[in-house]
């Protein structure tokens, strides 16, 4: 930390009441200084959640940024230690609340590939399908954050509409809308209704239009592309010395997505691009954004085109909850279910550790998870990706103005709750 | 016993092995008369079993243990691990694809007629059978028939059975015939209509019946004591001792929101073995008696401990003259330790409670006719002198001198420890009167009557200590619940009292108790360390071999038929949750003897 | 809004490099230069939006259940919405709860306590146990619906029924009596497992 | 009745009525605002707050009572426009919070310095014609309240002064946001007034007169009453537009507030009534310089066919004020309209438009006015 950072909230003067004129006095020190550090958050209109930066200014120049994190400090991890491998998946809906599906598939996954469940095909492509929807919707939200930190009010909300309609189709599906706790070990908590592919397609379908809408209000709009263009320049060595993943990277020319290099859930089965920039400023990560969704309707729309029939809970490998009517007729169902809920049994895990990453909209979620043999992880470790990307704010927005600040702030999707767990 | 630290539960002092043969590829050593069953479990590999109990003889009949073995006769054949004994480079397979077939053929049979009654069965949890069904198993059934239908009754007073859940696996049958002796059950009907039951005009009513539920794999046979009040997953064990008698039974104190719930037997092949006996399983309700003394009282009325315990400490340290002790033979070691330090050269008079009911089990586990948990303690401790009539007498002609300042009263003997009226006349005698009460009854009423502070004792499934039981084994005792509601616990509050009266500069824990104690008298507890004495404790100096229960005979007391009669909880006036109980004869018979207490 | 539209569609063949610079990069032309497009876009955009219908669901009033399919993807009463719990009675009115604990143990936010009793003897044999107290703190619960999942006995279900306010605490811990007796003329379907 | 009588009585009465409804503006203007930006994003806005007038069966005789639905029987006003009547309500029962590293004195002159230059500018605003005879008495009324001859100049000094409102509730605030907020406005304030005066010039140059209701006048009677200097002055009219904008702090240029920066820019620290005559200072200062521009680029109260601008008949008065007012709250809505579609500018390039577009583009606006005006002489 630098010296002016410590010394100046430190020197306290007492709050003399000054007479009229004597200012010196009665104002806090800071204001009289050269440089003045500043709270931004963790109550600020532009701190998505409850982050908090530290900032020296020097008028409107901003020489420090010290980001400082733990504000939303949940102990997800640690309950991870307390909660039974599904009961974690409720948790996981909590850590980011703007895709909450992509934190349930990612957690599944892992669990799964730790006890070698393979997870029915359909069962996939349903997941395939709500990742991509939280994608979209984290997206569309995360492009109108931008704008209205930008101060374009109006395409956030209309960015909101739209992510009312993809937890529309959550809601359809699991019955939550922000806390989905869709799936399980070994599969889905239930299968879709009928009626969903349909409304799907209805949904992305009608989702065109709007994407041109925002880029109408914001792609070409010079007061926006200068705010953007330029601003937050991040190369592609930067991005990897600081472990950037997701838009955000691929932005700055990172050619990497797992999805299409390390792909799960049959991802190899979908035709889609992962797109990349070059320049690596605000503007191409909200541009990358963009294309994004238009890559993940590509995906969805294959995924219900060949969407297949069948189960949607891995058969055979005792970790899934057996049907209901064969709970209420069946010993060897009875028992099974009975297993799978009583706390000390249920899905015993195999001694070991295993690390698995899934794409989240955010970037590379990955879970780091050791089993000790027992009901429930000996220690669950989250890699979030918005905690890379928070960090990442100081070299990119020193020596800026607090505009950019600002700008590089909601560009880089920080979500608070992923970021402290 | 010296070999007895390495035999942990179920380990065998001085195994030697004779030969070795495998499984499942990994060498396992054993012993020439050893079956697979055994040979697997003593070097940890598991092979799972219904019907074979390691204090019961081999039966054979559920056929869960099949596996596949080489050097058998037909060769190829599956046997029963069990019942098979192991020859020198056998083979076995018991982890492999054949064998899971097997078992899980085994286990759809067992399950064909069993009902759907996990949701209602309280041995969900720690059911055999749903541990195998899940591990081995079918995911799901193909029986489509009628299941057979069987009684459900109840068996004796504590003891209700199931018939639809029985496996007729017969370890309760043969645990009547075999250790308990008594041989009340037998198996009745054949093939898919066979069920547990008792001979005609018996009832399943020896001193050990609770623990054929105990061992019942499945949730045919139920301890009713504990039926439907909770789940098994929910009950956290504390391993603990047994305060109902002098055997110390090594138990598990099992809690629910500091509740206690049920204690189940802890193997301790020194003590117990697999075994308690019914009185002691009931022991937890003296803590929830009625007539326990729930709040402390300053001259009769009921205030906060915290004012009561600095009422006694003011009393300690204002004391003049003698000071008089009276303890009993259910105050841990480090307890008596305290008191007898506190006490110093002032008379102490311990009582017991009289002998009562008494059982010795075919296989040798035998219920004390000492009903004092921690008589041997006492004797250790305090001496012969305080013991019985001559500490009594001494405590008496003391008193009645008229120059005790102080007397102080710890009788953690549930309903009341047995002083003589004459003592109890005495101790009006004395200036001041601390009393620590478990309970307050007729027998010990005359004692709280006038006592300048009274406070409640701890039960023994709240302390922490160790009792030393018949056989000279000293046990930890360990606290599963906290005491009543802002009460500390006797060592603690002993402990202060010391302090109080300037005898020891501070508090310590029973651990710190215990190595004082130690250090104090070698020749009764030398050599002993409170951590080391681990699960399943050690013998003290001088208790031997001989001692052990084999060479020199319990004192037993012939004449009282049930081991309900036997336990202090007889001697609880009555009991809390009774609605908890489900209405047997058993329970009403308890609370009518135990009001007649005073007349035994 | 012709240019806007040839951006929107370059999605395909764009891999990131340069789809800007064929057609000139943004904003950069003269027109650009003034605002004057972008405000010009702007207004267009929003002038058509002000026409629209609007999003607005009026929510005590109506509900997004209220709203025609084409609306929005919930057209109908989702089924599947978790909202406040039910305890399920049988034929004979008593409670389907049989006391397993199941639930309890299932919830990821430990707000379900229940403790079990004997049922009363004219229950009848087929009738064991039953919850003696069954207390369901909604203010911990957090809706995920894993105490339905977990019911052996469909004693207890999420109902779509959304919570109302209240103005103590108290009156959030549901006890069983009033778990039996919450929405219960409203049918109430299962939840499909798979 | 002397003359200067009549035109003291007549002053106060159109001191009574300009303040009278431009502060009855604010909450239409409000509403409008929260209404507009509604419907532009999809939202209905408010609609709850409605004075409902009872049940209006009860008007009918009863035996057509029933004939009438009863959610069609209650009579309600526009859904939600007694909303800024609940804010103001709220606000006034707010909590009034002072820092305590606050300069007190500042702190609590600084609303106060917003909003009553702007009030008082309004004065030279002229609103109607310049020629009413009162109810033929002979008495010419100037629908203005201030007949000053320098009117355009004094407006203008007078409503630069709200700045220092802002400044001293920045400063007074004793806060760090606040402080940047203010500082923002000055600067803002100081960089836009110069192309904003450039522009005036100009069209001042092309009037001849400094009087505000010359400006109209002139307007009126040339071109066949179009005349209107945003058609004969397009350069200056656009640069007297943005700078209006950001003279009034309104996106894209609301810089002092710039809630993702600022959070609340020079009014973060204030709460209830003192918040309120901030934000009653800020909405008066947009009539105002709206005002200002309908009455310098678009004709002010003239329309052709609709108010003759030398007529002297009372519905002619009449006329030529709701024209002005009808005006007013187009430019407004434009106003509104336009914060509601765009992002904000960043600081450094707000200074570069307005010093290095803004003013150079006014100065060669005002170079080619003075040459044309020259060769036109």
């Amino acid at each position: 930390m630098s010296p002016e950072l410590t010394a100046a909230p430190l020197a306290a003067a007492p709050l003399a009441r000054a007479p009229f004129g004597d200012a010196a006095v009665s104002l806090e020190p800071g204001l009289h200084e050269q440089e003045m550090v500043i709270n931004f958050g963790p109550q600020h209109p532009a701190m998505h959640g409850t982050l908090r930066l530290v900032m020296t200014l020097d008028g409107e120049k901003c020489r420090h940024i010290d980001p400082q994190m733990g504000y939303l400090h949940t102990g997800f991890e640690k309950l991870g230690e307390h909660r039974t491998w599904n009961q974690f998946i409720v948790v996981t809906d909590r850590m980011n609340y703007m895709s909450a599906m992509a934190n349930n598939v990612g957690f599944a996954l892992a669990v799964e590939e730790l006890l070698g469940i393979e997870v029915p095909p359909r069962a996939q492509a349903i997941r395939v399908i709500m990742c991509e929807l939280s994608r979209i919707g984290d997206h569309i939200l995360g492009v109108g954050l931008q704008g209205m930190d930008l101060g374009a009010f109006t395409a956030m909300l209309w960015a909101f509409i739209e992510r009312e309609k993809v937890y529309d189709v959550f809601e359809l599906a699991s019955g939550g809308r922000l806390t989905t706790s869709y799936t399980r070990v070994g599969g889905l908590a239930f299968d879709l209704p009928e009626d969903c592919p349909a409304r799907i397609r209805a949904f992305i379908e009608r989702l065109e239009p709007v994407l041109q809408e925002m880029e109408g209000m914001l792609s070409r709009n010079r007061i926006f592309l200068e705010r953007t263009q330029g601003v937050g320049t991040f190369s592609r060595q930067q991005a990897i010395d600081w472990g950037l993943s997701g838009p955000v990277a691929r932005a700055s020319g990172l050619d990497r997505d797992l999805r299409r290099d390390r792909p799960y859930s049959g991802y190899e089965q979908y035709d889609f691009e992962v797109p990349v920039r070059t320049e690596g400023d605000v503007y191409a990560r909200y541009l990358v954004r963009l294309a994004e969704v238009r890559q993940s309707l590509r995906i969805v729309e294959q995924a219900l085109d060949r969407l297949p029939s069948g189960p949607v809970n891995a058969i055979g490998a005792k970790a899934t909850l057996p049907d209901k009517d064969e709970v209420y007729s069946r010993m060897e169902s009875l028992i099974q279910h009975f297993m799978l809920e009583m706390p000390g049994h249920g899905i015993k895990a195999p001694k070991g550790a295993i690390y698995h990453a899934t794409e989240t909209p955010n970037g590379e979620l990955g879970w780091y998870i050791v089993s000790d043999g027992t009901g429930v992880p000996y220690r669950v470790r989250v890699r979030p990706p918005s905690l890379y990307q928070f960090q990442s704010i100081k070299p990119m927005a020193e020596g800026r103005l607090v505009a950019d600040v600002v700008a590089i702030m909601s560009s880089l999707g920080v979500i608070a709750g992923e970021l402290d767990r | 016993m010296t070999a007895d630290a390495a035999a942990g539960p179920g380990g065998e002092p001085g195994f030697t092995p004779d030969f070795t043969f495998s499984i499942d590829g990994v060498t396992v050593p054993a012993k020439k008369g050893d079956t697979i069953l055994k040979a697997g479990l003593r070097a940890g590999k598991f092979i799972p079993h219904y019907c074979w109990h390691p204090g019961l003889s081999i039966a054979g009949n559920c056929r869960i243990c099949l596996v596949h073995a080489t050097k058998t006769m037909p060769p190829g054949k599956p046997v029963i691990a069990c019942a098979t004994e192991v020859v020198e480079g056998m083979e076995v397979e018991s982890d492999g694809p054949r064998t899971k077939e097997l078992r899980e053929g085994v286990m759809e049979f067992l399950l064909i007629n069993h009902p759907l009654d996990c949701p209602v069965c309280d041995q969900a949890g720690e059911c055999d059978l749903q541990q195998y069904s899940f591990d081995h198993g079918r995911e799901t059934s193909r029986f489509e028939e009628e299941k057979t239908q069987r009684p459900r009754k109840d068996l004796g007073p504590l003891i209700r059975f199931v018939g639809n859940r029985c496996i007729v696996c017969t370890r309760c049958v043969r645990f009547c015939e075999e250790v308990a002796g008594t041989g009340e059950l037998s198996v009745v009907n054949r093939g898919d209509a066979s069920w547990i039951d008792t001979f005609p005009g018996v009832e399943l009513d020896n001193p050990m019946s609770g623990c054929v539920a105990d061992i019942c794999p499945v949730g045919a046979l139920l301890d009713k004591d504990s039926m439907h009040s909770t789940r098994v997953w929910l009950l956290r064990g504390t391993k603990s001792v047994c305060a109902g008698c002098a055997t110390g039974c090594n138990v598990n104190v099992e809690t629910f929101d500091e509740k206690v719930k049920r204690i189940t037997p802890r193997e301790n092949q020194a003590v117990n073995r697999w075994w308690m006996c019914d009185a002691g399983r009931l022991t937890w309700r003296e803590a929830t008696a009625p007539a326990r003394v729930g709040a402390a009282r300053i001259a009769g009325q009921e205030v906060p401990f915290a004012r009561a315990l600095e009422r006694a400490l003011e009393l300690v340290r204002d004391a003049s003259g003698g000071v008089v002790g009276l303890t009993t033979g259910f105050a841990s070691n480090e307890e008596l330790f305290t008191f007898q330090g506190l006490v110093g050269r002032g008379a102490i008079a311990a009582a017991f409670a009289p002998d009562g009911a008494t059982f010795t089990s075919r296989d040798g586990f035998a219920i004390a006719a000492d009903k004092n948990p921690n008589r041997e303690g006492a004797r250790r401790i305090l001496g012969e002198g305080a013991l019985g009539a001559a500490g009594q007498d001494a405590a008496i002609a003391a008193l009645e001198e008229g120059k005790v300042g102080l007397a102080i009263v710890h009788d953690a003997a549930p309903g009341g420890a047995p002083w003589s009226p004459r003592l109890l006349a005495a101790l009006g005698k004395a200036k001041a009167r601390i009393v620590l009460a478990l309970h307050e009854t007729p027998a010990n009423a005359d004692a709280l009557r006038g006592a300048a502070v009274v406070l409640p004792a701890a039960h023994a499934t709240e302390k922490d200590g160790t009792f030393v039981n018949a056989m000279g084994r000293v046990q930890r005792v360990r606290p599963a619940v906290p005491p009543p509601a802002g009460a500390r616990s006797d060592l603690d509050v002993l402990e202060e009292l010391a302090r109080a009266a300037a005898l020891q500069p501070r508090v310590l824990s029973a651990a710190g108790v215990f190595r004082r104690l130690a250090q104090a008298l070698p020749a009764q507890f030398g050599g002993l360390d409170y951590n080391a004495l681990g699960e399943l404790g050690r013998p003290a100096p001088g208790a031997g071999e001989a001692l052990l229960g084999r060479g020199r005979p319990l004192p037993i007391v012939d004449g009282v038929r049930s081991g309900y009669e036997a336990g202090p909880v007889s001697r609880a006036p009555g009991r809390a949750d009774d609605e908890q109980v489900r209405p047997s004869v058993h329970h009403e018979s308890l609370v009518g003897y135990g009001t007649r207490r005073g007349d035994l | 809004m012709g240019n806007v539209h040839d951006h929107a569609h370059d999605h395909g063949h764009d891999h990131g490099h340069g789809a800007e610079e064929e057609e000139g990069a943004p904003g950069t032309t003269l027109a650009d230069r003034t605002y004057i497009p972008a405000v010009m876009r702007g207004i267009k955009l929003t002038l058509a939006r002000f026409l629209q219908p609007k999003a607005t669901v009026q929510y005590p009033e109506e509900s997004v259940y209220d709203r025609g399919s084409d609306d929005r993807a919930i057209g109908t009463q989702n089924p599947r919405l978790r909202g406040e719990h039910i305890l399920v009675k049988d034929e004979q009115g008593r409670e389907k709860c049989v006391a397993c604990l199941l639930c309890m143990a299932a919830c990821p936010a430990l707000c379900i306590y229940i403790e079990p009793e004997a049922a009363p003897a004219d229950w009848g044999p087929d009738r064991e146990r039953r919850p003696k107290v069954f207390e369901l703190d909604m203010l911990r619960c957090i809706y995920c619906g894993y105490c339905e999942e977990a019911c052996p006995c469909d004693a207890i279900r999420l109902t779509p029924k959304l919570y109302q306010p209240t103005t103590s605490r108290l009156e959030r811990v549901y006890d069983k009596q009033r778990l039996l007796e919450n929405n219960q003329d409203a049918q109430v379907p299962q939840r499909p497992r798979k | 009745m002397s003359d200067w009588v009549v035109q003291a009585i007549a002053t106060a009465v159109k001191a009574g009525l300009v303040i009278g409804i431009a502060m009855n503006i604010v909450p239409l203007l409000i509403y409008l605002e929260r209404k507009i930006s509604a419907y532009m994003q999809g939202r209905i806005g408010p609609n709850r707050v409605n004075l409902v007038l009872g049940d209006v069966r009860y008007l009918l005789p009863p035996s057509m009572r029933d004939a009438v639905p009863a959610s069609l029987s209650r009579f309600k006003l526009i859904p939600g426009s007694l909303q800024p009547l609940a804010d103001a309500v709220k606000l006034a029962f707010k909590e009034e919070i002072v820092p305590a590293s606050a300069d007190k004195v500042l702190y609590y002159l600084g609303p106060l310095v917003a909003f009553v230059p702007v009030a008082t500018a309004l004065a030279f605003i002229p609103f109607g014609t310049g020629t009413w005879d009162l109810f033929g008495t002979g008495h010419v009324i100037d629908l203005r309240i201030a007949s000053a001859d320098v009117g355009v100049l004094g407006l203008f000094a007078i409503s630069s002064l709200g700045v220092y409102g802002i400044a001293a509730g920045g400063w007074g605030s004793g806060s760090k946001f606040p402080l940047m907020g203010a500082v923002r406005a000055s600067a803002q304030m100081i960089s836009y007034e110069v192309p904003m005066g450039l522009a005036l010039l100009a069209a001042i140059a092309t009037v001849g007169s400094v009087d505000t209701q010359a400006f109209v006048y002139e307007q009126a009677t040339t071109w066949g009453g179009m005349g209107w200097l945003v058609f004969k002055q397009p350069l200056a009219a656009l640069i007297f537009l943005v700078a209006m904008f950001a003279e009034n702090n309104r996106l894209p240029f609301d810089l002092p507030e710039a809630e993702p920066e600022l959070v609340g820019g020079y009014h973060t620290e204030y709460s209830g009534l003192k918040f309120a005559l901030f934000f009653l200072g800020e909405y008066m200062a947009m009539i105002l310089m709206c005002s200002l521009f309908v009455t310098i680029f678009l004709g002010g109260w003239s329309l052709p066919f609709v108010v003759d601008p030398s007529g002297t008949s009372g519905l002619n008065a009449l006329a030529s004020g709701l024209v002005f007012l009808a005006k007013i709250m187009l430019v407004l809505n434009f106003q509104v309209w336009i914060r509601w579609t765009l992002p904000r500018f960043r600081y450094d390039q707000l200074m570069h438009l307005g010093w290095k577009v803004m003013v150079p583009l006014a100065l060669a606006n005002l170079v080619v006015t003075a040459i044309v005006l020259h060769l036109a002489a």
